[in-house]
């Protein structure tokens, strides 16, 4: 009884469309018991919402509208909540407790920084799970927490050896911000230099958040002479690098490799900057893959000519839905015992094909990129390349 | 009150519980920067410095030693290391430059941009970009809620401080600097440390705030100490009204929880807040908090006038005093205005100081207090070398000074600037956090009480008082502190014939009770003809001529000065 | 009709509220000099920063060539015809003392001042100077000059000879007359009787902010004066 | 000459003169009216997207200049006539009124173009050969027009009329008004000549940096960082504050990295804001 007047609420609701928009929020409130919750951060409001946010929320709607067409999981409609995961790390513990308590929600879903990551493990305390979608620098095991993301292992396992085969390069030169992901990324990746014999020229991090300029550091590997860059700078300081790495001519001789180079990055970098960069991540729009033309059929078939821009952080949380989907189908249920079972060697659809989850991380597709002008041209793929971490 | 801010959570849930206990932190916070601001004047732009440092002690207390019970006792030194670090940086910072205006927000603003650096960077101590994590609860009180409660308190804690500070001796003190500190420093008062003491207590505030933040989130990230916090909490300040005690306190709990709440649901939000920030700035600067201000007239239990105490005596030296200039060349720019000045007041008497504009008087009184640096030459108060001479450190040896225009303090009640001379060189740090101190008096005070009736009605706001009254209430002040040399700059300026000869009489009685020298510039010269026992001529910047009044009215150079050669 | 350039009426006024000047009356007719005088502190630099519009009028009026000047800014005052010296901060320092005297007037030759710079050969040397490297009594002459050089129908000027050398005050008085001749008014606040008894046609005496004596030429006396300047 | 010391010679020289040019906005605006225009960097940011507007409408890159004027004139004159002119004499409050500023507007940017990087085309893109080495051939471009440019702001500062009216002014408002000056349209027009050059600067830089709606966070506080190291009011200060800060800057992240050129300029920053708010040259 309850169901089918909810059911037919949301059917009303649906034919009115995108005028009464407001109106279903009352109602799902009011379905609020049956609906599966899923307590989705992304960047709502700040420096990044406009980068990654629509596509994040559009991503994550189509994989629920996929989802509920087909049933639901365990025949319950899936509700996604919203919060904003571009805020200081107070305001996304308030929102997460709001979506413990209040809203009661049966998955957590995150699209984020790592620092607001770690304060929703400490404030959801492993009650609810949590999966985690962006790349990220590793390690993360927290009880009953699933890892979506890139890990350092997948990107620089892949993409540093078969340069060096395919380009040779002898010497590296190690760029990136001061903080926790580049040095993570650039200590494994020291580590598969040392085995292919590669010497290390030069290692210097810039200060996050301040105003950096790289003509210097571009004049000191231009000293230097490295046969390849990588780069684990993030956001505009990776732009200016580029930038001013390609106005001094370096992109002549020298190759790049950024960590994290997705297309919004690109498109700033620009096509005169972009010669002789390359990008190793798992997804990239231009990937060519059956299921990845399906996906993107489906997400212009919903969201048409003004659908927003399809980049890795923000595809990542089609996948996040799918685990969800997955996962709880197979456990019945979302208590945290049966769901880390359920999980593991589980395999669930993303963007480009499939993941399968093991110690709590993915092992995945990933996608060498070379960049042309301001596209990125798939040049190599690996498959199911491990993440490399070991969570109980 | 109290009662109902414990039974706040039962009406409305532990999420809401949640998020109040934090912005209730933050008010405590937002309360140590309206400290700054809205009493002492000075803006604070990098506070979440304060704020990360006790989080992060705090986070480290908890880590180490978080189930024993006694970490309790742990948290008030992060907050109190908080506080001596702010007390320690305004002191190096206020001693290095006496104002206050928006360079020292600056300064403050690039120290935590620096410290954000240091905890961004420092991964093994502050666990770098991801922050300090798996800080646990504070024992037994590990759920949502639970700190709600001690937020509430301290809360409650710090606003009954603020309340009591700004009623304190320490708030007259902290307002009348914010109005003019220079002539707070004129009364003797250490002006750096009294806003260093502001500026610590502020520290404190905000340790307080991030001590319990560390527990509450079980998290402490590097943009704790950033420059958004520090910037959220002015804009509270700025918005709650920051000269009223309950004002930060509205603007961080209503401000804030409503950017919470509505910045992820309102896509124009952050614009609506910065348009809001500004009209505040150009119309509203008392902010949220004026509206307060009729029910305050509401609330019963004005204080009753209470008996006077009798005040200490001054701790400055009592003795005549001698004063020697000799040979003192000054220069502002390219023009000299001193050019080897000698004059000498060896014994207690009225002295008059005079000469056309442009001779060097006023010059020589700012020479004398250090605003003007002397070139050559040297000053002997009592027989010691003044070197580098402060208003502050003169006025400790007994020095006294009333500007030409009347400076007293607009914006304080005559009651309140009469005290702050009163407290001149009486009392000690206990004695501004006393609130009798408030109630000290003088004979001197009562004796000007009563020659002067309009000085009994104490609550008027001197910025009230006719002109008039405002140069007798700053004579008053100056004479209050019962200094042994006075420095008046034309004592009777705009004054009536009536006014003038009370002043006249005045001066008089004060060099006879107080035995004390006063050197006056005066141009009237009727007046120098009455009052003057030895008069000083000054031309370009040297002394032309001195002796009694008879003396100078006979001597031909002085007659050319001031009317012209004659035929 | 009166014949009038500058006159006004009752004014009253002060700093930020008070009144430090009452009920003044005064007028000047073109080619004449009014001295306003009296000891410092009663008022005198006062009256010429309310007739020059620095400060509100709280009573009275104040008109140039008969048109009211209530409600004109201080530059517009100057721009219709009624120049001004004041008392202290006479001079731009930061400029030289050529630009301190074409400020306003770009292009016109200097050649024009040649006659005054006749008079006082120091400034004529020191063109290219920066202003806020000469003495005090230079600074004085050059502000004079500046107002002369302006050309304009009416000059206040206060106290035009503090501090300069008696020889360069005679020189002043010259030029005030010869400015007088071609036709210009003067309000003047002065307390040297010399360039006073040299230049006045009309004068007016203040204390504490009324007038206690005014009247032309004719009745001033110097006995009376000196007792209003001095002890 | 070892080549690289010569390129790492000219990044200083490069450093020192487009923060010359970033700074000058605000040495007119700040340095010669006194006014802390915390939005200082939002209208280096509108000049930068300006210049983006007119490259991605097929227009010649100097097309940007006049339009970029004419947009920070259009938006300066309101700014100044309901923001600023009350708040003279009132710092503090000049301060906050403009930081509400900037938040507005750098969120009415993000509004209005969207919150991702642009890039523009270098105009110049080849290298000339300095001492036998390359250089980018924008970025001597870029230092030669910021010098001239610096030096025709100077030169007008010094020789004009109008020049000689704004040091009269800035030096004594009240003879300025005497002598007949209108201090009031003056101020304001000096506001919004200062506003343009910071929009020009946008143009100018706008090729080389990442043009995002929060580029101007990066100019403010540097600038102000100069001006306090060189001193309010003098072009020499200008100068030498950009010397002072730009040069260290570049230099130590050229000798160490860029954590110690930053860090070596708050510090900086910090001891002049403390010992020596008069600057380098300044009496305290």
């Amino acid at each position: 009884m309850t169901t089918s007047l909810a059911r037919r609420k949301f059917l009303i609701a649906s034919a009115a469309g995108t005028a009464l928009i407001g109106a279903p929020a009352f109602i799902r409130n009011a379905s609020a018991a049956k609906d599966f919750k899923i307590g989705m951060f992304y960047a709502i409001a700040g420096p990044a919402a406009n980068l990654f946010g629509p596509t994040q929320k559009a991503c994550a709607e189509l994989a629920v509208e996929q989802i509920n067409a087909r049933g639901g999981i365990l025949g319950r409609r899936v509700q996604l909540l919203f919060a904003n995961g571009d805020a200081a790390v107070a305001d996304a513990t308030k929102s997460a407790v709001r979506m413990l308590l209040e809203d009661k929600v049966d998955f957590f879903l995150g699209s984020h920084n790592s620092a607001v990551r770690e304060a929703l493990v400490a404030t959801i305390k492993a009650r609810v799970p949590y999966v985690y979608t962006p790349i990220y620098e590793g390690g993360e095991c927290s009880p009953n927490t699933y890892v979506i993301a890139d890990t350092p292992r997948q990107q620089m396992e892949t993409v540093l050896p078969w340069l060096h085969k395919k380009a040779g390069y002898k010497s590296v030169y190690l760029i990136g911000n001061d903080y926790v992901w580049p040095q993570v990324t650039n200590k494994y990746a020291k580590g598969i230099f040392k085995k292919l014999g590669v010497s290390v020229l030069g290692e210097e991090y810039v200060p996050l958040g301040a105003p950096n300029k790289f003509e210097e550091a571009v004049t000191r590997i231009k000293g230097a002479g490295p046969g390849l860059v990588l780069i684990t700078l993030v956001g505009g300081d990776n732009v200016n690098f580029n930038r001013t790495f390609a106005g001094f001519g370096l992109d002549k001789n020298i190759l790049r490799v950024s960590s994290l180079l997705e297309e919004n990055t690109l498109l700033g970098i620009g096509a005169e900057s972009s010669n002789g960069l390359y990008g190793c991540m798992s997804y990239y729009s231009s990937v060519d893959t059956p299921a990845h033309r399906a996906f993107k059929t489906a997400y212009r078939k919903k969201y048409g000519d003004k659908a927003p821009i399809l980049g890795l952080i923000g595809v990542d949380t089609y996948a996040g839905v799918k685990f969800v989907e997955a996962v709880v189908t197979k456990a019945k249920a979302n208590a945290a015992a049966k769901v880390k079972s359920a999980a593991n060697g589980i395999t669930f659809a993303s963007a480009t094909g499939t993941m399968t989850m093991r110690n709590r991380h993915v092992d995945k597709d990933m996608y060498l990129a070379e960049c042309k002008g301001t596209e990125f041209q798939i040049v190599e793929t690996f498959s199911n390349v491990k993440s490399g971490q070991t969570c109980a | 009150m109290l009662l109902l801010l414990l039974a706040l959570p039962l009406a409305l849930g532990e999420y809401w519980a949640f998020q109040l206990g934090l912005f209730f932190l933050y008010a405590i916070a937002a309360l140590g920067v309206a400290l700054c601001w809205g009493q002492a004047g000075f803006l604070p732009l990098g506070q979440a410095l304060f704020v990360g440092l006790a989080a992060y002690l705090s986070g480290a207390a908890l880590i180490q030693w978080g189930e024993a019970w006694w970490v309790f006792l742990l948290l008030p030194f992060a907050a109190i290391a908080a506080g001596a670090l702010a007390f320690l940086l305004g002191l190096i910072i206020f001693r290095g430059r006496s104002e206050s205006g928006p360079y020292f927000a600056i300064i403050t603003l690039a120290i935590a941009l620096l410290a954000f650096q240091v905890a961004n960077s420092w991964n093994a101590v502050t666990g770098g970009y991801n922050g300090m994590k798996a800080i646990p609860g504070l024992p037994g009180l590990e759920g949502f809620s639970d700190v709600y409660y001690l937020a509430a308190v301290a809360l409650a804690c710090a606003v009954a401080l603020c309340g009591w500070l700004v009623q304190a001796p320490l708030g007259t003190l902290w307002r009348a600097i914010a109005l003019n500190e220079r002539r707070v420093a004129y009364f003797g008062y250490d002006t750096a440390m009294l806003k260093a003491i502001a500026f610590g207590l502020s520290g404190v505030l905000a340790g307080i705030a991030g001590a319990l933040y560390a527990p509450q989130q079980g998290l402490v990230t590097p943009e704790l100490v950033g420059f958004a916090l520090s910037a959220d909490l002015v804009i509270w300040v700025a918005v709650g009204g920051r000269k009223r005690v309950l004002g930060p306190v509205l603007g961080a709990v209503l401000v804030g929880i409503l950017s919470a709440e509505l910045r992820e649901r309102t896509y124009y939000w952050d614009l609506i807040v910065a348009a809001v920030f500004v009209f505040v700035v150009l119309y509203a600067p008392g902010g949220i908090g004026a509206l307060l201000a009729p029910l305050e007239r509401l609330l019963p239990g004005r204080r009753k006038a209470l008996e006077p105490l009798r005040a200490p005596a001054s701790k400055a030296p009592r003795s005549a005093v001698t004063l020697a200039i000799d040979g003192v060349s000054a220069a502002a720019g390219e023009v000299r205005i001193l050019d080897r000045l000698s004059l000498a007041v060896a014994r207690p008497g009225i002295y008059c100081l005079i000469g056309p504009n442009g001779a060097g008087k006023t010059s020589t009184f700012n020479m004398l207090t250090g605003e003007l640096r002397a070139q050559a030459g040297e000053v002997r108060l009592d027989g010691d070398i003044l070197s580098k001479p402060t208003p502050y450190r003169l006025a400790r040896r007994g020095v006294g000074r009333k500007f030409q225009i009347p400076s007293v303090f607009g914006e304080l009640s005559i009651d309140e600037n009469l005290r702050i001379a009163v407290w001149s060189a009486r009392t000690s740090l206990l004695d501004w956090l006393r609130p009798a101190t408030r109630r000290w008096d003088t004979p001197v005070m009562a004796a000007l009480r009563g020659r002067y009736p309009f000085l009994d009605d104490g609550g008027r706001l001197a910025s009230a008082l006719s002109h008039g009254e405002r140069q007798v209430l700053e004579l008053s002040m100056a004479l209050i502190t019962e200094p042994r040399l006075l420095l008046l700059d034309e004592p009777c300026a705009g004054l009536s014939s009536e006014e003038t000869a009370q002043v006249r009489e005045v001066i008089r009685w004060a060099r006879d009770t107080l035995g004390l020298s006063v050197v006056i510039i005066e141009h009237d010269m009727a007046l120098v003809k009455q009052l003057a026992e030895h008069v000083f001529v000054l031309h370009q910047g040297r002394l032309l001529a001195e002796g009694d009044v008879a003396a100078i009215r006979s001597d031909p150079r002085v007659h050319e000065v001031y009317v012209g050669a004659a035929e | 009709m009166n014949t009038w350039v500058f006159d006004f009426e009752d004014v009253t006024g002060g700093y930020g509220g008070s009144v430090v000047v009452r009920g003044l009356t005064g007028a000047v007719a073109a080619g004449q000099a009014l001295c306003v005088l009296g000891r410092n502190g009663v008022g005198k630099s006062t009256l010429l920063r309310l007739l020059h519009g620095f400060l509100p009028l709280a009573r009275g009026s104040v008109r140039f060539a008969g048109r009211d000047l209530a409600g004109l800014d201080p530059a517009r005052r100057t721009a219709l015809g009624v120049s001004f010296a004041p008392q202290e901060r006479i001079v731009f320092d930061d400029l030289t003392v050529r630009e301190n005297l074409t400020l306003m007037r770009p292009g016109h030759p200097l050649a024009a001042l040649a006659p005054y710079f006749a008079r006082f050969p120091r400034l004529a040397e020191r063109l290219g100077q920066h202003a806020g490297t000469l003495s005090g009594g230079e600074r004085k002459l050059l502000s004079l000059l500046r107002v002369l050089a302006e050309d304009r129908p009416v000059a206040l000027l206060d106290e035009p000879s503090e501090g300069v050398q008696s020889e360069s005050v005679r020189q002043m008085a010259t030029l005030i007359g010869e400015r007088k001749a071609a036709g210009a008014a003067f309000v003047i606040v002065e307390q040297n009787l010399e360039l006073v008894e040299a230049v006045a046609d009309r004068y007016l005496i203040l204390d504490q902010g009324r007038t206690v004596q005014a009247g032309d030429r004719s009745t001033l006396r110097r006995a009376e004066l000196v007792a209003h300047l001095r002890v | 000459m070892d080549p690289l010391l010569v390129t790492q010679a000219l990044n200083v020289l490069y450093e020192v003169v487009t923060l010359a040019v970033i700074v000058l906005g605000l040495a007119i605006v700040f340095g010669l009216l006194g006014v802390m225009n915390l939005a200082h960097g939002e209208f280096i940011a509108l000049g930068a997207y300006v210049a983006y507007v007119c490259q991605s409408h097929g227009l010649p890159y100097l097309a940007a200049v006049p339009a970029a004027i004419a947009a920070c004139a259009l938006l300066a004159l309101p700014v100044e006539r309901f923001l600023i002119r009350p708040l003279y004499d009132r710092p503090f409050d000049t301060l906050l009124a403009t930081w509400g500023l900037s938040l507005f507007m750098r969120k009415a940017i993000e509004i209005g173009f969207g919150g991702g990087y642009k890039s523009l085309k270098i105009p110049v893109s080849d290298s000339v050969l300095v001492l036998g080495t390359p250089f980018p051939a924008y970025r001597l471009l870029l230092m030669a027009l910021c010098a001239a440019l610096i030096a025709a702001l100077l030169l007008w500062y010094r020789r004009s009329v109008a020049g000689a009216r704004v040091k009269a002014m800035v030096g004594n408002r009240e003879l300025a008004q005497a002598v007949g000056i209108r201090t009031d349209r003056l101020a304001r027009d000096t506001f919004v000549v200062g506003l343009c050059f910071a929009g020009l600067a946008g143009v100018m830089v706008a090729p080389l940096v990442s043009v995002q709606p929060y580029m101007g966070l990066d100019y403010v506080l540097r600038s102000f960082f100069v001006l306090v190291v060189g001193g309010l009011g003098s072009p020499l200060g200008l100068l030498s504050g950009a010397a002072a800060i730009g040069g260290v800057e570049s230099a130590m992240s050229a000798l160490v990295d860029r954590t110690a050129g930053y860090s070596t300029v708050l510090l900086i920053a910090i001891f002049f804001l403390w010992r020596r708010p008069h600057g380098i040259f300044g009496r305290s």
